[in-house]
């Protein structure tokens, strides 16, 4: 596939190139004008992707060195996991651009050089193909969204910002050091190549770990989700939108990407400990979200427990799963993000995020309210919408894998329907307080409003499409991890759960016959 | 090699030289006379009552001096082997070696000339 | 006990007797003549090490006579910095010169 | 008994008897001179033309008071005179008087002389600083600035002499050169000697540099409060400092022992005792310099001129060698 | 081998600086232009020397000095870091203007004295070296005469450090002495030849360790740290610049030669790797509480001198590479930071962290160039520091050391938290009243771009730096 130029490499290097440019713009209108032109020209730039062949190798590969005393190279390339991910990427920005175009008024142009930043290290996080240039991507994307929540959010955006950075930093950190142990371990830091290497249980158990502590930070992961509801909280609309649509999905990204093949036997051996901290996140969260007064942290906490569908779907280890997995990950993007960004705008009028001062809009802003309802249904899985695809998907698997495991989702999908009918009825038929004289949206708010809309309705009407692009990368992904533990699996039984609590203090023996 | 004839003789060198000091202060304590009382240790100053104790800082100039002399000296110092290996050295470069170092300590010479370092203060602080 | 034994013994002590004043003295002048203890039991420690080892004894000779001369570089500028600190203190007690804290 | 053993304890009692001896001559010698050349006959009451006036003076010092300022430091107090003669003897230890006729053969002995002959300086700075006198310890502040500043170019047109011998054992150094004046080194270094009896009477606190006692502004400088045998101390041991300055001039540039027709320790003798003269002669000639000039004389000229000297003359010895002209 | 000034061209282009600035530091300085004003395009032209002098190889000087790989990467580093140096305090307000010449002929002596030491392969010769260059910056460090913790803070900073300084060079001596003692000589080519075991030869152990105080001492690291944050708190801006950066690639430079004597397991190296833990730690754990800039990045570097040792220990040449690369890193971005801060002090005063608040306002460049200098102390990509950490953790891994490589990660982990508060200060708060007026010339924000521009862009692509680095370390341990 030649379309004349690197397209992955254009896509990371477009935004930052028009990042510069910025600075040479002194009206704050022309930057946001500028900004938007930059994003769907990247948009453009990205249509050569369509081409997405239908099989699981690595696609729009690009190979050079880069430092070649150590090995590293500037590796790019999608497969079905990451296409929707870089694609999912490029959409938000523009959507970005516009749901901010008013609601940041002050140091606009730094503003849009972050999230032109932004895309271009979150596109490189997910076309990376070796695994440093992944690291640097993904620390590279710290930084300017510590800067958007640190400079453009709320009251206590700094320490919001502090403790995002702090969390995800640290947990890379370790990430970094199993990168290190990959490269000596197995010679290389190309992560195809890496994929084809056994490593031996021992290994793959603390690497196991220590990646999974920086993903699971990331996505993140019942115990460590604690930086999520205040990011969310503190950082502007698009920020919010970028953390939820793009940044939280590098953590299960990641579990799909080195976890499930890399460390397929910990993985296995750590599967029931994710499996139950992905239903603590889903029941924690929902739980939560049900008691919040704040919309913007019910998301949030929403988030926490979508997530967890996603985490859990992964590590079902099954095709329904991993298939429901990635597209809850599609979805989670656009919904979530859709949401934040309504929130965003009726910020904008209101001045406050809780709920209380937000009611009563079904009579005044009809066509917002509308929206709200599409996202919210799709939020916690109405048929026909997207997210119902997914979470259905999760069901099945899980109901495949265990009945234990189906039963104990079934209060999360109705704690989902809870909160967001909680929420949505509130919004809709409470007694309005201000919201008298506020306009209901006007074009700029339609436009971004609608595009998730029809990616709603697209998506859960006719989900073929994303199946056939996914399909042949899942049925690898899984059918390799199937074969390489198969042994595993038959040696060592289900782990009781004690066994689980257990794994996580002590080493385990190697298993008997590996 | 340890302990040769040289270290012996500055030792009993050392030690003639304290018995050659320290016996006439000795016969002197035993036979001279102890008076004690009125002004006698007071501190000599033309018969004036002293003002105070000496022990108080005074000139810096003189530091300064002692540092001067602690820089060259060592310098010179280096030069005690040379002298001894300088005459059975072969070619030049012996030579432009010297030249070198000296050089270097006259430009300190001259550093601390410009600089003032020699030029005693009317008023010394 | 062989000679070489002695001397760093000598040494040992000169050292040891420099370090503990230097964490002991009250005054920078009385550190700098602790360090200058120090620096000569390196000194005294090199040149017997030269000496009586089949090392080159001209090594050691040099290396302790750069020991000497160095050290009172050293004496030159920590005076010179001292000169400074009772001109802008007014004291050379280690207990006034410690502005600098965190 | 071991050879060396010997001859170290004789050189022992031989040095240590000499140093009483010069002390006592060198009294009467400075007295008689200062009486004559201010047209006086100075002391002749004791002993022939005086000849004994030093042995009553000495004998009077014994029988003082040891007088000690109420406030002073008692043990740096009496350490410092002690300290001011402990080196005399050793400087001697070095010293040929005739060729083979030395207390001990020491191939760097030059650098032994010169090594402790430093310690003087530090007695002479805790006697003054040690009596808690204003004048004391200003004279002591003088004497430690004048006496290192002196030490550097002492060092330096010694240096000078040392290369062109290219030993710093003195007796290598006198075997070097003949024994008629134009064989001396002194014919090839007459710029190192004249820094060197400069420095020399700097180190040595003698007139026209005795800044550090000064009487018409310090009293008596750092021995202001020393009296009887402290006093006699100080007083000793720079006779004794002088010999040993003058002798290692005489050695250095005057061929040492080396001379016609006499024997070789009468030679020295003489040479040292004409040096000694030259001193005394200065002392009682030459007004004191200010103290601001003792030091620029210094600074601004000895020592450039002994670097520059020394220069040259490393530049001799290899111009010498190369065109093989012994000198 | 036959001696061939060809060879040491930028040691004599420095010297020939030094000398330069000493006739200028003679005069009055009427006539003549200011030293700042002509220094630096000369600094900068030594930066093209020793480029030039690159390939020189060379054993001169009776086997003393060596003109190898790693010196000559050493000399590039230290003629730039001078350049910077000097650039940096070209505008020094806490200097007298007839100090200037002095100034900058005693930072020209310490960068020479640097170099000398980086080609040093005896034991005399690198105390010798490492001497000419500490006292060069004894002697500046109390020049600072306002601002900040002002004169009195200065001095006392000085006392410190020499006093301080003349202690590791005794122990250092010492050491060598047992080196000395046991292994019968001082040249490090002989000295590799020999057995560094605990069980064969204890003396010529202790002698190493202490030897390396000495080292220790001016790389700070952590028992021998003290000095660290009072020199820079009581230095000028300038002058700690300097002092943090350039003193650092001496000290590492001789660190790689013996390191190469050593090798993974030995006790020598365990220590090394104990104290390069130690040292993160402490460093990482005392910054958190600082409030004065330069103290903080004193403490920084106490922690960066630690991650320095991961790759010593690791006993390859690839570790040795990897340490030589970070020392670079390191030293560029601190000179990052505080040309950062310098220029933000533009009164001469001692930075906190309150000080830099609102700086994006007052001075957006020298912001976000503070910002690159702290991501990369952090280690984030994609800067120089994380390069250079990133080869560290690479080359000590599975070197025996891997409980230092996991202190490593979490103390990079610990020190984000200060360095993102400088970051925090710059960007969220909004400034002070007293906020110091910052230096926004062309110059002050070039140079800061330009700095800033050298973090970024090795760390992108350190893959022709690093081939230099290499090199040298493949000398070493082939």
């Amino acid at each position: 596939m030649d379309f004349g130029y690197p397209v992955l490499t254009s896509l990371i290097v477009f935004p930052l190139v028009a990042a510069a440019g910025l600075f040479l713009i002194k009206s704050p209108q022309v930057a946001r004008a500028y900004t938007l032109g930059a994003s769907i020209l990247e948009l453009i730039l990205g249509l050569p992707l369509l081409s997405f062949q239908f099989n699981a190798d690595f696609q729009f590969v690009e190979k050079a060195h880069w430092v070649p005393q150590w090995g590293l190279e500037y590796a790019l390339g999608v497969d079905g996991i990451s296409y929707l991910m870089v694609l999912l990427t490029l959409a938000i920005l523009p959507l970005c651009v516009m749901c901010s175009w008013t609601y940041i008024s002050k140091r606009v142009k730094e503003f849009h050089f972050c999230l032109l930043f932004m895309t271009s290290a979150c596109v490189g996080v997910f076309a990376a193909l070796d695994f440093v240039l992944f690291y640097v991507f993904w620390e590279a994307m710290l930084i300017p969204m510590y800067l958007l929540i640190a400079v453009w959010g709320g009251d206590q955006r700094r320490y919001a910002s502090l403790k995002f950075f702090l969390f995800t930093l640290a947990g890379s950190t370790l990430l970094l050091a199993a990168i290190v142990a990959f490269r000596i371990t197995g010679g290389t830091f190309s992560i195809p190549e890496l994929m084809q290497v056994n490593f031996s249980f021992r290994f793959q158990y603390w690497a196991f770990l220590a990646m999974a502590l920086a993903f699971a930070i990331k996505v993140p992961m019942f115990p460590f989700h604690t930086w999520l509801p205040a990011a969310h909280v503190q950082a502007p609309s698009a920020g919010s939108v970028i953390l939820a649509a793009v940044l939280l999905k590098m953590g299960t990204y990641g579990f799909l990407r080195f976890c499930l093949p890399l460390t397929p036997e910990a993985s296995v051996y750590f599967a029931p400990l994710m499996i139950a901290v992905s239903i603590a996140s889903i029941l924690y969260g929902g739980a939560i979200a049900l008691g919040q007064s704040d919309v913007k942290k019910l998301v949030a906490y929403s988030s926490v427990a979508h997530m967890g569908f996603v985490t859990l779907g992964i590590f079902l280890f099954n095709l329904r799963g991993v298939e429901g997995a990635l597209f809850q990950m599609l979805n989670h993007g656009i919904i979530t993000g859709a949401l934040f960004m309504m929130i965003g705008a009726v910020y904008e009028r209101s001045h406050s995020r809780a709920i209380a001062d937000n009611m009563g809009l079904g009579k005044y802003l009809p066509a917002f309210m509308g929206f709200w309802g599409l996202y919210a249904l799709a939020s916690f899985g109405f048929p026909g919408t997207n997210g119902f695809v997914g979470e259905m998907l999760v069901f099945v698997a899980a109901f495949q894998e265990s009945y234990y495991i189906g039963a104990l989702l079934v209060p999360g999908a109705l704690l989902g329907a809870a909160y967001m009918f909680r929420v949505s009825l509130k919004m809709a038929w409470g007694r309005p307080g201000t919201a008298k004289g506020w306009r209901d949206l006007n074009s700029r708010e339609w436009t971004y409003l609608l595009i998730p809309a029809v990616f709603v309705l697209y998506i859960g009407l006719a989900p073929k499409v994303f199946f056939n692009i996914i399909d042949p990368s899942v049925e690898k992904l899984v059918g390799d991890l199937k074969a390489r533990t198969s042994a595993t699996q038959t040696a060592q039984a289900q782990p009781a759960p004690a066994a689980v609590v257990a794994a996580a203090v002590e080493t385990p023996a190697e298993p008997v016959n590996n | 090699m340890v302990f040769s004839w040289l270290h012996f003789a500055i030792i009993l060198f050392l030690l003639g030289g304290l018995l050659f000091a320290g016996g006439p202060l000795i016969l002197s304590y035993l036979v001279a006379p102890r008076a004690r009382g009125g002004d006698m240790g007071m501190p000599y100053e033309c018969g004036m009552r002293p003002y105070g104790g000496a022990w108080t800082s005074f000139g810096i100039n003189y530091y300064v001096y002692a540092m001067l002399f602690l820089a060259f000296d060592v310098d010179v110092l280096y030069l005690f082997p040379v002298a001894t290996a300088y005459r059975f050295t072969e070619g030049w470069l012996p030579f432009l070696e010297m030249v070198i170092f000296l050089t270097v300590l006259a430009l300190a010479i001259i550093y601390f000339w410009a600089k003032g370092v020699f030029t005693w203060p009317r008023k010394i602080s | 006990m062989s000679p070489l034994v002695l001397y760093q013994l000598v040494a040992l002590i000169l050292l040891l007797a420099g370090l503990f004043g230097i964490t002991q003295r009250k005054t920078l002048v009385g550190m700098l003549i602790c360090v200058e203890l120090m620096l000569n039991g390196a000194g005294l420690s090199i040149v017997a090490a030269a000496q009586l080892t089949p090392a080159n004894a001209v090594l050691g000779q040099l290396g302790t006579l750069f020991v000497m001369g160095l050290a009172a570089a050293e004496a030159t500028l920590v005076l010179a910095i001292i000169v400074v600190i009772a001109r802008r203190f007014g004291s050379t007690k280690t207990s006034v010169v410690s502005t600098l804290k965190g | 008994m071991p050879a060396e053993l010997i001859r170290i304890l004789v050189g022992l009692v031989a040095v240590a008897v000499s140093v009483g001896l010069i002390g006592l001559v060198m009294v009467w010698v400075e007295r008689k001179v200062a009486g004559h050349i201010q047209r006086r006959p100075g002391p002749y009451e004791v002993g022939p033309n005086g000849l004994l006036q030093p042995l009553a003076d000495a004998l009077k010092l014994v029988g003082k008071q040891l007088f000690m300022p109420d406030k002073a430091d008692p043990i740096l107090f009496w350490l410092a005179p002690v300290l001011s003669f402990l080196p005399v003897l050793l400087l001697f230890l070095p010293l040929p008087v005739g060729d083979g006729l030395y207390a001990l053969d020491i191939n760097l002995g030059l650098l032994l002389i010169l090594a402790f002959s430093g310690l003087a300086v530090l007695s002479l700075l805790l006697g003054g600083w040690a009596s808690n006198n204003k004048y004391g310890l200003l004279g002591a502040a003088r004497a430690v600035a004048q006496s290192v500043a002196y030490e550097i170019p002492l060092l330096l047109s010694v240096l000078a002499v040392s290369f062109v011998a290219g030993s710093l054992d003195l007796a290598q150094v006198v075997k070097g050169q003949g024994a008629w004046p134009w064989n001396w080194n002194i014919m090839t270094q007459p710029l190192a000697f004249l820094i060197y009896i400069v420095s020399a009477l700097g180190e040595t606190n003698r007139a026209p540099f005795d800044l550090p006692e000064a009487e018409s502004e310090l009293t008596a400088g750092f021995h202001t409060e020393y009296s009887g045998m402290g006093f006699g101390l100080f007083f000793l041991a720079e006779y004794a400092n002088m010999v040993v300055v003058c002798s290692v001039a005489t050695a250095l540039f005057l061929g040492g022992w080396q001379g016609p027709v006499l024997p070789g320790p009468v030679w020295f003798v003489l040479k040292v005792s004409l040096l000694m003269l030259l001193l005394v002669f200065f002392r009682w000639t030459y007004p004191r310099v200010r103290f601001d000039q003792l030091l620029n004389i210094n600074w601004k000229w000895l020592l450039p001129l002994a670097v520059l000297n020394l220069l040259g003359t490393s530049f001799f010895v290899k111009l010498a060698q190369f065109t093989e002209v012994r000198w | 081998m036959e001696f061939n000034p060809i060879l040491i061209v930028p040691e004599l282009y420095q010297l020939l600086l030094i000398v330069a600035l000493f006739c200028q530091s003679l005069g009055d300085g009427s006539d003549t232009p200011p030293a700042e004003r002509w220094l630096p395009f000369f600094a900068g032209f030594g930066v093209f020397v020793s480029i030039v002098s690159w390939g020189a190889e060379g054993l001169i000087f009776g086997g003393a000095y060596k003109l190898d790989a790693l010196s000559q990467f050493f000399k590039v580093a230290i003629a730039a870091g001078f350049y910077v140096a000097v650039l940096n305090a070209a505008r020094q307000p806490s200097l007298e203007e007839r100090k200037r010449p002095d100034y900058f002929m005693f930072l020209g002596i310490s960068a020479w004295g640097l170099m000398i030491l980086s080609s040093a392969v005896e034991l005399i010769t690198i105390y010798i070296a490492l001497e000419i260059s500490s006292y060069s910056l004894y002697a500046v460090i109390p020049l600072r005469n306002s601002g900040g913790v002002g004169h009195k803070g200065a001095a006392e900073a000085g006392i410190k450090y020499i006093l301080f300084g003349a202690v590791a060079t005794a122990i250092a001596l010492y050491g060598f002495s047992y080196i000395l003692a046991s292994q019968h000589t001082s040249y490090i080519d002989q000295l590799a030849q020999r057995s560094w075991h605990w069980s064969g030869q204890p003396m010529a152990v202790v002698g190493l360790s202490l030897f390396l105080g000495g080292m220790f001492y001016k790389l700070a690291l952590f028992p021998f740290h003290f000095w660290c944050p009072d020199v820079y708190q009581g230095s000028s801006n300038e002058t700690a610049g300097f002092v943090a950066t350039l003193p650092k690639l001496g000290a590492v430079v001789v660190l790689i030669r013996l390191a190469a004597l050593l090798k993974p397991g030995l006790e020598i190296t365990t220590l090394l790797a104990v104290l390069g833990a130690l040292s993160m730690t402490y460093g990482n754990l005392c910054a958190l509480a600082q409030r004065d800039l330069k103290r903080l990045l004193g403490f920084s570097s106490v922690a960066h001198a630690g991650y320095m040792m991961v790759g010593l220990v690791s006993g390859t040449a690839m570790g040795l590479s990897a340490t030589a690369f970070y020392a670079l890193a390191y030293v560029a971005m601190n000179l990052l930071c505080f040309w950062v801060v310098s220029r933000v002090a533009s009164d001469g005063r001692n930075l906190t962290l309150d000080d830099l608040n609102g700086l994006y306002k007052r001075a957006p460049g020298l912001a976000f160039a503070l910002g690159v200098g702290a991501f990369a102390l952090v280690g984030l990509p994609p800067t120089m520091g994380f390069m250079g950490k990133f080869f560290l953790i690479t080359s000590a891994w599975d070197h025996g050391y891997n409980w230092l490589v996991i202190t490593l990660v979490l103390n990079s982990a610990i020190a984000i938290y200060y360095y993102l508060s400088l970051v925090r200060h710059a960007y969220t708060h909004d400034a002070g009243d007293d906020a110091p007026v910052p230096d926004n010339s062309p110059f002050s924000v070039c140079g800061a771009g330009i700095l800033a521009a050298v973090v970024l862009v090795f760390g992108l692509v350190p893959g022709g730096l690093f081939d230099f680095a290499i090199r040298a370390g493949k000398q070493l341990l082939p």
